[in-house]
């Protein structure tokens, strides 16, 4: 377990490095920091000073290892387009971004998973059909055209949510939430639709190809069989089955989930990391880009870590050393 | 013999393909769909009334007509025009040859590359191997529109002012590099099973570089998978390009993808002018639907397991 | 566990009462851009002093018809031709505390006129500022200042102690993206005080208890939201998230007025938006033409000039929301020449004077423009493009947001570029100073991003500077409107007529220097 | 003959296609007594499979049984409601698959998936059904049964896991196993231990076998009787010391090539040219002419019906009692090149 755990452990490290590394080459490389921070008012003087503080003068392993430290403490320098400190930036925006993908990750879950076993047990069922159908639909629909139309039905014309925005939020130590007021609530309900469809679709879609996948394996064949009951096979056997892929993909996508809130946040201005990162992207905001990419890494390593995690718990081939089984 | 065998094998694979294909009413549609998109974005400059993208042709006296059909609709603009007088059906047209245009050079781009990979990773192994799928697996955590903003942010800061006319590239180049994953282990996968063949150990006795040989091999089985995600990825990577020009990070203004024309729209949501929007909206929504129907028609048929 | 969890719920909805909405005059309003800095000298955009005249006040301010009232001063005198005394206002105290004095005055001055202030051009004329007493305070001029008082409602005042204890002496470098104290805090001793700050998400102020003043109206908090997209702007204001937008879409105008719950305050602005021309540089920083700048040849700004259909852009892009002009001020502006004319449009004119000037087959060059500061500036940006296509012109379009924008072409690094002037003091001496005199990093051309130079009108302005006899310096002013018109020193758009929209119960009082002065704003 | 435990009556297995019905399993008839082994054997594709699938009533579809009866005890199951079949599936008649290594599934321990078929089959406690499947865990051969219980199953070796296997067929002690291709995927070690236990099992619980495998080797160590299957159709049946001793079809006669054991070693074997027809173009008449070397017109004209030919039955025109002078066909000699 332990040593499982550490495995993993070092391979998200190594899988961070990678990612700094990215972000590093950005920040310092793409662009000239110098120049950009200089202003109309510098001097030669004055930048080979800066150049000087910013430690552009050593040696690339230095810089990278300074870089690193920078940004184990959260430091990822000062926003070109803002002008403050990006880790200010991104914390104030942190909560408004999890808040949303976490709503429209549970959406996702909560509606994906049973849609795509019911689709997968009856495939052949008018109902299936008609949510797979659809599910192509939904695929098809790029993000920011159901955020529209959202907006276009249910703000304009109906006048029942708003179309933009949190709400009124609460501030709770370091943390702004809108899961407490009433506007915060009825704010949240397009935006969690906008970025859980897509996902949805995305995971029904999977969960069914997986659970035809299984119901097609022979040890499901064989525990028919031996008379096990249809509830007995499918949900006993089968399901569980299925999860252990789900799992890994169902993962990948909800990470990307944070990623993908650019769109639906830029769609409803929501006061998010995504809306800051586009802003960033047409203002060539490197350090903010950096600081997002590096962020969307941590991200994924955790919850990559949680879904081996959950891996190690429902497959019992993980969890069993090797070295019991009797070989011949 | 085996040529003969293989060939028949490949008759009838084709056979079977044009059957179902024949048999499935959506797929019939869906090609026809896609065809005429992209009949009319191959031939835009022939069968548009207008060239919005030449800027000396737009007359600000022509913008935000309505449709023809509607009371101050022009027949010459016959879904109307947006803000600036732009033709809304040329535009389309226009925009659609853009967004095809992307998404063809993009894919190709990515099967390229993931082919390449792929290869590469299940023949050599090893590190070289772990290390690709890794970058694989890293990148796959980040949502293909993700990669594609961060391509476009530093493709404008080493590019300052040069950005609008490499736009394009930068567009290619940006979804393409996004999606090569899926390739790369399609391929990976084919080629290691392939690799402890017999011939493939025998090419060495003929002097012949295995990777060659495999390529030959491996590609003709690969060829199923690699074409179904080929098409589902022209759907995801239309998809991508309207995105980023509806953040205004993708083409230019003056000559706008159908993502350009729904932004603009979206702005005359409450004035009135709603076909500015509906229309390019639904030219999006109908090519990426068709494009998204073959290609599920082609893994259902490629792949009969999982009908 | 379970009194953990009873306790956590209890808590919830404790905060959940404290967060309910509690005050009636709370005023939420929204415009298309964000507040660009508190530093009050780093920039000069009228929104951005708005803003900031919350927090700050100025010696002198305007009342409702644009006549000169006290403010931090209580009474004034010219004791000598370049001499004003100022008598300050006793018991006034800035927020955190320290009280005003005349040194506090002598400090701001000093600030403003410093080297990387960009609002010098309030002060054009000022020398230096001396104490005399603690509320007594001196302005030496260079002569005799005929609208210095109206410079002075721009002229904020900030406290020195606060400036020298935070390290903000120094003026923000804005274009360098310099970040200090200043920039998101403000302490000074006006109604509002700033309580939070989120680029591009909210700006929060609340109303100062130890005010000197009696607020005439009764806004208590402030929330302001940039929100870029139109159709999300006029979408926050029917749905009642917002009480007020500043800048409603021309083309939502007839929505929002059929709206029960909205009204809609029309009025004129006294801002003339225009294009300006890089007319300095031997070549072009964004054009093919090389070795030569075709924007010194006279020919082709006529050329420009002329191939803009400005009705046009008024019929569609404005909906009639502007009125198309040929003159750097507004009438609403002291000095305004009703007898310059709105340039004839003529495409073939325009082609027949680019033949002529050797430009025949037209050349490529790039227009600078922002998406988040005038009506509709960008897709105005566009339509000049394809009008300029007409006449052979290749202009590619650069749009961004201001923030960006301004670090831009403040910076000179433009060739073509869209700007706004509405002129703070009403008084043409501000305009042709900011925008046409040469620039001379004392103040005058601050904002003459094109480098227009020319030395009889750089005269002139001097002159007008220091005229006393007023009709004399009318006809100065109209000689200068003139020359700058026939110099074709911009290529002038329009004034933009700005409506504001807000929820019925919103009371204000509209303003054509388009600022929002909250304390006559009334929640009902 | 007693009174037979399974009978199947002219069964018939289509599979409607695009391309139209395919006949997988045509006129397929026989019988298994109880406590009989019945071996199928035929190259892959030629039914055996399908005709195990369809007598536990799980034939995948669009597969159907157009035809013919299935008869258990005297009782039709082929025609029963989902639920009845499946009461009987596992108690009265078990399965084995080819493969051990998936038919297992490997997210349960093999304990719980025993318990599991005892319990939805036998009325008992969790704590008996546990005592039972160590029982049969030991009576399959697997050492230590009470701690391997718990294990799962990729802890188990290919041969001990087809123990498993059969340990969970035979749980609710029925009356007939149908083992299709049990040992296929298994060492040859381990093969012959997997059959010697399922003779053992049979023997010891009188329980019959029907036996699917393509491996004559297999049969004729095991069966009782043997029914060869070609193109959905038996060609031979009889039993198994007969039918090995002088095949009567050409096309058994070529099978024997699969056990040299049985043959003399300095004949040389029969090869059978070609291979089965796939069953889109199923030739008319026999379908083994095109590959038979006794072929003569009447096998191209009509099809055969299964004849005696002595102590077996034969699908061959050879059997016709018109044709026997004729053609002196295989006729318990082996045929020399």
């Amino acid at each position: 377990m332990t040593a499982f755990v550490i495995r993993r452990l070092l391979q998200a490290i190594v899988v961070m490095l990678v990612v700094a590394f990215v972000a590093f080459s950005l920040f310092q490389y793409v662009g000239d920091p110098v120049q950009l921070m200089m202003g109309q008012f510098a001097t030669p003087a004055d930048r080979i000073r800066l150049t000087h503080e910013l430690g552009l003068d050593q040696p690339f392993y230095v810089q990278f290892f300074h870089f690193v430290v920078n940004a184990l403490h959260g430091q990822f320098g000062v926003s070109l387009r803002i002008g403050k400190p990006v880790s200010v930036l991104l914390a104030q925006r942190l909560p408004a971004t999890l808040e949303l993908s976490i709503c429209a990750a549970l959406l996702a879950l909560a509606a994906g998973i049973p849609a795509g076993v019911y689709a997968g047990l009856r495939p052949n069922s008018w109902l299936a059909r008609t949510a797979m159908s659809a599910s192509l639909l939904g695929v098809s629909l790029p993000t920011f055209l159901i955020g529209i139309l959202l907006i276009l039905v249910f703000a304009v014309k109906l006048g029942w949510l708003p179309a933009f925005g949190r709400g009124d939020v609460v501030h709770l130590g370091g943390w702004s939430t809108g899961l407490l007021t009433r506007s915060g609530l009825l704010s949240l309900i397009m935006p969690t639709i906008t970025l859980g469809l897509f996902q949805l679709t995305l995971i029904m879609r999977l969960v069914r190809s997986e659970m035809l996948e299984v119901l097609r394996a022979d040890y499901i064949k064989f525990a028919r069989a031996r008379g096990l009951s249809d509830r007995a096979v499918n949900f006993g056997h089968a399901l569980k089955n299925t999860l252990v892929p789900v799992i890994t993909i169902t993962g990948l996508q909800l990470g990307s989930i944070i990623a993908f809130s650019i769109i639906t946040e830029q769609v409803f201005q929501w006061p998010g990391m995504g809306l800051l990162f586009v802003q960033a992207v047409s203002y060539a905001d490197i350090p903010v880009m950096a600081a997002y990419l590096c962020l969307i890494a941590l991200v994924f390593v955790v919850i990559n870590l949680i879904v081996d995690l959950l891996y190690y718990v429902v497959d019992p081939r993980l969890r069993i050393d090797r070295a019991g089984a009797s070989g011949h | 013999m085996a040529n003969r065998l293989a060939a028949a094998l490949s008759e009838a694979w084709d056979s079977d393909l044009a059957w179902s294909f024949r048999h499935s009413p959506w797929a019939m549609a869906a090609a026809a769909v896609f065809l005429a998109c992209v009949g009319a974005a191959m031939l835009a400059p022939w069968v548009s009334p207008h060239n919005p993208f030449d800027l000396a042709q737009l007359d600000l006296s022509n913008s935000l007509k309505p449709p023809a059909w509607i009371d101050g609709g022009d027949p010459s603009f016959p879904l109307g025009t947006d803000d600036q007088g732009r033709d809304i059906l040329s535009t389309i047209f226009y925009g659609a040859r853009i967004s095809l245009e992307v998404g063809v050079a993009a894919v190709l781009f990515s099967t390229v590359l993931g082919v390449a990979l792929g290869l590469v990773a299940g023949y050599v192994g090893g590190r070289i191997d772990a290390f690709i799928m890794r970058v694989a697996d890293v990148q796959l955590s980040f949502p293909a529109i993700l990669v594609a903003l961060l391509i476009d942010g530093v493709a404008r800061a080493v590019l300052p002012g040069a950005h609008d006319s490499l736009a394009f590239w930068v567009l290619v180049l940006a979804i393409g590099v996004s999606g090569w994953v899926q390739y790369a282990r399609t391929v990976r996968g084919s080629t290691m099973v392939e690799k402890n063949k017999e011939y493939v150990q025998a090419a060495r006795l003929f002097g012949i570089h295995p990777l060659a040989i495999m390529a030959r091999h491996v590609l003709p089985n690969v060829l199923g998978p690699v074409l179904v995600i080929a098409t589902i990825h022209i759907a995801t990577a239309i998809i991508t390009e309207a995105t980023l020009s509806f953040l205004g990070v993708g083409v230019p203004p003056t000559e706008p993808s159908l993502g350009t024309l729904i932004r603009i729209g979206n702005d005359f949501m409450f004035s009135g002018e709603w076909w500015v929007t509906l229309f390019p909206g639904l030219a999006l929504v109908i090519m990426v639907l068709a494009i998204n129907l073959l290609g599920d028609w082609l893994r259902d048929a490629l792949n009969p397991r999982l009908r | 566990m379970r009194k953990g969890v009873s306790l956590c719920i209890s808590a919830l909805f404790a905060t959940m009462l404290v967060a309910a909405p509690g005050y009636a005059s709370t005023f939420r309003w929204a415009s298309q851009g964000d507040i660009l800095t508190f530093d009050p000298y780093a920039q000069n955009e009228s929104f951005n002093n708005t803003f900031n005249s919350y927090v700050y006040e100025s010696l002198v301010q305007y009342d409702k018809k644009f006549a000169v009232v006290p403010q931090l001063a209580v009474k004034w005198e010219q004791i000598a031709p370049t001499q004003w005394r100022f008598h300050l206002r006793p018991n006034v105290k800035f927020q955190e505390g320290e009280p005003f004095t005349a040194d506090d005055v002598v400090f701001s001055i000093h600030r403003q006129l410093s080297k990387r202030s960009m609002t010098k051009s309030y002060l054009v004329g000022v020398v230096d500022a001396k104490k005399v007493d603690d509320l007594t305070v001196d302005l030496i001029t260079d002569g005799p200042a005929p609208v210095l008082l109206r410079q002075l409602t721009d002229v904020r005042i900030m406290s020195k102690s606060w400036c020298e204890k935070h390290n903000v002496v120094e003026v923000q470098d804005y274009v360098a993206k310099e970040e200090t104290y200043a920039v998101s805090h403000a302490n000074g001793t006006g109604p509002y005080i700033l309580k939070s700050r989120e680029p591009d998400v909210k700006t929060v102020m609340e109303a100062n208890p130890h005010w000197w003043g009696k607020p005439e109206g009764n806004v208590t908090e402030i929330v302001y939201t940039p929100i870029k997209s139109a159709a999300t702007r006029t979408a926050a204001l029917l749905s009642g998230e917002v009480d007020f937008v500043l800048d409603p879409p021309p083309q939502d105008l007839p929505k929002l007025k059929s709206d029960p719950n909205i009204k809609v305050v029309e009025g004129t602005e006294s801002r003339t938006v225009f294009i300006g021309m890089d007319q300095k540089r031997d070549e072009l920083l964004y054009s093919n033409v090389k070795g030569k700048n075709p924007f010194k040849d006279l020919r082709v700004r006529q050329a420009l000039n002329m191939a803009v259909d400005r009705e046009a852009i008024k019929r569609t892009l404005m909906r009639g929301q502007s009125i198309p002009t040929g003159e750097l001020i507004t009438p609403e502006v002291y000095g305004y020449d009703p007898t310059i004319k709105v340039p004839p449009f003529s495409v073939a004119k325009a082609k027949a004077l680019l033949k002529e000037a050797g430009y025949a087959k037209g050349f490529e060059v790039t227009l600078d423009c922002p998406n988040d500061r005038y009506i509709n500036d960008a897709l105005i940006c566009q339509a000049l493009t394809s009008m300029w296509a007409k006449i052979g012109l290749k202009v590619k379009l650069d749009a961004m947001p201001k923030a960006q924008y301004f670090a831009k072409i403040n910076k000179l690094d433009t060739s073509l570029y869209m700007l706004g002037w509405a002129v703070a003091t009403f008084d043409a001496q501000d305009a042709l100073i900011n925008l046409v005199h040469t620039r001379d990093g004392k103040g005058s051309g601050e904002y003459n991003d094109g480098s227009y130079s020319n030395p009889k009108m750089d005269a002139l302005i001097e002159k007008i500077k220091g005229e006393t006899d007023v009709p004399k310096r009318l006809a100065l002013i109209h000689d200068a409107l003139r020359m700058h018109a026939q110099d074709v020193a911009h290529v002038m758009l329009h004034q933009q007529i700005i409506p504001w929209a807000m929820r019925k119960n919103i009371a204000v009082t509209h303003s054509a220097d388009n600022r929002l002065r909250m304390w006559w704003v009334h929640v009902n | 003959m007693t009174k037979p435990l399974l009978e199947l009556r002219e069964l018939r297995i289509e599979f409607p296609t695009r391309r139209g019905t395919l006949v997988a399993i045509d006129d397929v008839s026989f019988a298994i007594a109880p406590g009989e082994v019945l071996g199928v054997v035929g190259e892959s594709g030629a039914g055996k499979s399908l005709t195990g699938a369809a007598i536990i009533g799980l034939l995948e579809p669009p597969g159907r049984i157009a035809a013919g009866e299935i008869l258990l005890d005297g009782m039709r199951i082929d025609n029963l409601p989902h639920e009845a079949m499946r009461r009987i599936r596992g108690r009265r008649i078990g399965a084995i698959f080819q493969d051990p290594l998936t038919s297992l599934n490997p997210l349960y321990s093999i304990g719980r998936q025993l318990v599991e078929t005892i319990r939805t089959h036998l009325d008992m406690d969790e704590r008996a059904a546990r005592q039972r499947a160590i029982d049969l865990l030991r009576e399959v051969g697997i050492p230590a049964a009470e701690r391997r219980i718990d294990q799962y199953p990729h802890q188990f070796s290919g041969g001990m896991r087809q123990r498993v296997v059969i340990a969970l067929a035979i749980c609710a002690q029925p009356q007939l196993i149908i083992a299709d291709e049990p040992t296929t995927a298994l060492d040859v070690s381990i093969q012959a231990q997997i059959i010697a236990l399922l003779k053992r099992l049979g023997r010891d619980h009188g329980t019959a076998v029907m036996l699917v495998t393509h491996d004559m080797g297999v049969i004729a160590e095991t069966a009782d009787r043997v029914a060869v299957m070609y193109a959905g159709r038996i060609v031979e049946i009889g039993p198994v010391a007969e039918v090995i001793r002088a095949p009567r079809h050409p096309y058994t006669v070529g099978l024997m090539g699969s056990i040299p054991s049985v043959v003399d070693d300095r004949e040389r074997l029969v090869q059978i040219d070609g291979t089965m027809p796939r069953l889109t173009v199923i030739p008319p008449g026999c379908a083994f002419h095109p590959r038979c070397p006794h072929v003569f017109d009447r096998c191209r004209r009509e099809r055969p019906e299964l004849l005696d030919a002595d102590a077996t039955r034969a699908a061959c025109w050879l059997h016709a009692p018109g044709e026997k002078s004729a053609n002196a066909g295989p006729r318990g000699t082996k045929v020399r090149r």
